[in-house]
């Protein structure tokens, strides 16, 4: 039997597939279509300081392959996610790691999140999202080389908790910035968060989405996803966590030989809930044919052709 | 929702949201499917034997109210849900009328088939006058036994059945359309704003909503 | 009758469609397929001062809903480009407008080349390429703000030609790029060339692409395109030409609603060489449903909600 | 090149280059495909009636050599292109052999068809022995005609006809395979190595080469 575990971030994940922010809400919609607790994880809806009442419609369109969103990281807030939320993922995902999706108008925001839930039970850690097209100044510390670096060192300072930070694929060299919150005392990182799109109605001669603009996921983003994981996971020695476009264990795996020590299924959850589960299958299907019995050395396993 | 699955990544990629239109006793359901646009192009190019993904049935439908008779008024193919509501009527031995209109008559759906499936002889309207009545829904209703009126159809037919149901002091559900993702409230893309002035989810909260919950924007 | 010319960078455009550069050639390949002097012109593959030998295969391989590329800019070189190229296309292409692309190692590469070009007849001005993921340093005047600035303006200095500067997506701000270009005398701005991505063969455990990453276009990078194109169209004065998933009228009109002058058709001829046609044949049938009779009258004729 | 057209933006969405398998008098056009992945799986769900765009025909095919017999080596849907040629050089009176190599008898292209298109009944090879000879298509060849070799299959085949031409001093003009983006020679994407080492078209310099005019790399 392949051994799909993985050790990262001081946890045992049971496999390498967890549910990307936003699009599994807090866990519990989704339980009865798929079984979280045998999945690797999950991350939640940004939580907030305050809860937003995000974008008018329309919020979602398609775009080829892909999907556009614009949620505007509508949220019940810190104080409603402790009260309603945190409680049932702690009594229902025992096995299922989950992180937190964290996000905030300023450091100060960010800084209270993870303080107000720190001494709570039922998570393993934090995903700092700086990288939110969406909202007016959401990708503004994922961009800033300076105040990414003081945000996640102030983050540091408060918890003990995994820090995950959340990149942005907005940006010449996404090295760099893996490397500024490596220094600055990140845990791991996760890489991609959504491109900004837009849609327009051309009958209407509007825009499509409320919001104007949104962010791009699903399939179309796939080959930008693999590019940046790998080139983050080259710039850092904290493990990365692959996101964009991923629906097949192919797909999960290309990912992991890029660098990505777990990975997130995002849109695909919407076209099948199954496809968490199917990753996983063809993953481990692929390591049973190649005799592969640790997915730990397919890790970053990729050969690079000689270049000058 | 409906949808052709994670492998068939084409221009439509994300399932979209359709009422069951029927179902069968032996466990079949129904859609009835307008082709429209490019999702809506996909679905109706599978053929028997194909696969689908359903996930389903999501959300709140329709609810008759007792000792109540009612009409539902649907625009285009906001027939589809009344197909459903007038068969289950039928079972539970209730009443139900169905007002149905297009913009003309080739695009009526063969009235045939609604008494088929129904057991209920539409009265249809045509904006055209080609075929049925000529106008709109909400036109020349009979009220008298002050029945619930259920809507269905594009925005500006549920604004006048909204004025329509107020002016009468009548009850009324509408069923509301946005753009879905997951359409089981996870990733708040289908909200609708509230009377109360919150954007709600369509998927879970609706698509059925009594007129009275929703902000009706002019 | 719709009127679908447009007059910009000092010249007439007899229709708003031209073909993407590195995807028509020199122009000769496509001759036989399609009308090329019925359309707005074409801009040509890259041309650097020597000739390059390219990147080793695979250099293009699909993507969901696009394609990567890493040609490695393979040409001819200025001299054999002046020689065997341009005469062709000075011979054939009366109506359509010419662009030359150009790339360069160095500032004084570009200079190089524009200096080397600009006593010729046969073509209408530059298409400069700062954009380019698929050479090391492809991308670096178009992500330095001062490298670009002093690239432009350099070049403005040789040359009284029209001066278009290409965009690279890839940057978190590209309304900045965009100015900068401006404010050093280009003429106009191309919006966008590809985004940096990769594919990896998890049998063979390699990437794809010789080159190991390439360039990501096609449908799949469409809304990323129009929102791009929006952005730098309302930073600046000076016309955009929209790039990027374009294969029906509709696409077109989505950029040229969002501030777009002319449009560019490249990946989509691959799938069909009568795209370019039929693009065209879609917009006049949009304005004569719409009544429109200038297309001037659509370009950024977008209604944006309030937002607060 | 086939494929399905700009509104189908499925993950098939570039067009893919086949050979012309068939080309009957009607002028009616003959392929031969092998479901492999994404591109193929998408051509074969194609129905009568369909439409294809077809651009071609491309490029340099293989030609006979006047006064010289030929044999042709195909090593699984390689197959393809032989049809072409043998029927052609059944027209022209020339004789041509066929040598047809698959992994398993399984995966053999019917025999009596291949016979039926170019009047050849071809020498079959698998290399599980389940039909035919058991072996390669190099394997225990009668060159003793000093016959011209075409060859056309997966790399390592094309490097053992390469070897083998060698030597026999033989001529071999191979087809190759690379991906391909536009196959008319603008996007300079399918490229292969030649023997003075520069990247060459395969699209319109190939994609068929005399063996001499390319690099075989070890
Ligand atoms: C509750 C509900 C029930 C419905 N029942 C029926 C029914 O029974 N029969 C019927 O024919 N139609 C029904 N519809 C409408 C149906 O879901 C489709 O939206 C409609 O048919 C047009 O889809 P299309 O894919 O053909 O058009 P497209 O042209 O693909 O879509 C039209 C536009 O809407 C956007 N869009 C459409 N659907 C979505 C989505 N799910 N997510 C994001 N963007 C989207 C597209 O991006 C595009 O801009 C229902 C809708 C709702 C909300
Ligand atoms: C000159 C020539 C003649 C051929 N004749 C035949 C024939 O007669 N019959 C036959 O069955 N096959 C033929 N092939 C092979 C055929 O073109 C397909 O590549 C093969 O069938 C597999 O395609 P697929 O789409 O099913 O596989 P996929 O799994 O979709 O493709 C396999 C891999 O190759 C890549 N790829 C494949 N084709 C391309 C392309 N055009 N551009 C970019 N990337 C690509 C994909 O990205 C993928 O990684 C020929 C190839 C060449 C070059
Ligand atoms: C509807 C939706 C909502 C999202 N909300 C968030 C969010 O709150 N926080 C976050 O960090 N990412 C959010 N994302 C981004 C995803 O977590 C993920 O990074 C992205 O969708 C790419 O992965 P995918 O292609 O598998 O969807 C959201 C994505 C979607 C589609
Ligand atoms: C095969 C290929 C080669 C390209 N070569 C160049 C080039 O030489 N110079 C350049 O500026 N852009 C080049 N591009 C980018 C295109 O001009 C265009 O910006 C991009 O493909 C997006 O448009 P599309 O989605 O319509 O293809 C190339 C694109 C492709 C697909
Ligand atoms: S469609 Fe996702 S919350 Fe309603
Ligand atoms: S396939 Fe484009 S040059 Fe050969």
């Amino acid at each position: 039997m392949a051994d799909l575990s993985q050790h990262l971030l001081g946890a045992d994940f049971q496999s390498p597939v967890l549910l990307a922010s936003g699009t599994c809400g807090y866990g519990e919609e989704y339980a009865g279509l798929i079984p979280l607790d045998q999945i690797g994880g999950l991350v939640t809806k940004a939580v907030s300081v305050e809860p937003r009442p995000g974008n008018p419609p329309h919020r979602v369109a398609e775009t080829p392959g892909g999907m556009i969103n614009a949620i505007g990281l509508q949220n019940v807030g810190l104080e409603r996610f402790r009260a309603e939320k945190l409680p049932w993922l702690r009594k229902n995902l025992r096995s299922a790691r989950v992180l937190i999706n964290v996000v905030g108008h300023s450091a100060e925001d960010y800084g209270s999140v993870v303080s107000g839930l720190d001494e709570d039970d039922g998570f393993l850690g934090y995903e700092i999202n700086v990288s939110c097209p969406n909202v007016k100044d959401g990708t503004f510390f994922g961009t800033d080389p300076s105040a990414l670096s003081s945000l996640v060192a102030g983050l540091r300072s408060r918890t003990e908790r995994p820090l995950v930070v959340k990149l942005t694929p907005n940006v010449p060299d996404i090295g760099l910035y893996a490397r500024i919150c490596e220094d600055a005392g990140a845990d791991g990182l996760s890489a991609i968060n959504t491109f900004p799109g837009m849609l327009v109605d051309v009958e209407a001669r509007r825009p499509v989405i409320g919001n104007v603009s949104g962010g791009v996921s699903g399939p179309a983003i796939f080959p930008m996803g693999v590019y940046l994981t790998w080139r983050a996971a080259e710039a850092v020695s904290i493990p990365v966590i692959g996101i964009g476009g991923i629906r097949s264990g192919n797909d999960a795996l290309q990912y992991i030989l890029a660098g990505a020590s777990l990975v997130q299924v995002g849109t695909a959850l919407f076209v099948d809930p199954s496809a968490p589960v199917q990753v996983l299958e063809e993953i481990e299907e692929y390591m049973e044919r190649h005799g592969i019995e640790r997915l730990a050395d397919l890790v970053g396993a990729l050969t690079i052709p000689d270049r000058d | 929702m409906l949808g052709t699955g994670l492998r068939d990544v084409a221009a439509p990629f994300l399932p979209r949201p359709f009422s069951i239109g029927a179902r069968e006793d032996d466990g079949r359901l129904g859609f009835l499917v307008r082709v429209f646009g490019a999702g809506t192009r996909r679905l109706s190019a599978v053929k028997p034997g194909d696969e689908l993904l359903v996930l389903g049935p999501l959300g709140r439908p329709f609810t008759l109210l007792d000792e109540q008779s009612a009409v539902c008024l649907a625009g285009g193919v906001g027939l589809a849900p009344f197909l459903f509501v007038g068969a289950e009527a039928r079972r539970a031995g209730r009443e139900v009328r169905i007002v149905y209109g297009e913009r003309s008559g080739d695009r009526v759906f063969d009235p045939k088939l609604i008494r088929r499936i129904t057991g209920i002889d539409p009265d249809i309207r045509t904006e055209d006058g080609s075929l049925g009545r000529a106008g709109l829904v909400i036109d020349d209703l009979d009220l008298g036994d002050r029945p619930q009126l259920l809507a269905c159809g594009p925005d500006r037919m549920l604004r006048a059945c909204a004025d329509l149901a107020l002016r009468h002091g009548l009850p009324l559900q509408v069923s509301v359309e946005e753009h879905m993702g997951c359409g089981v409230g996870t990733c708040q893309g289908c909200v609708v704003l509230s009377a109360g002035g919150e954007w709600i989810k369509s998927c879970t909260e609706g698509p059925v909503f009594d007129a009275g919950e929703l902000a009706w924007r002019t």
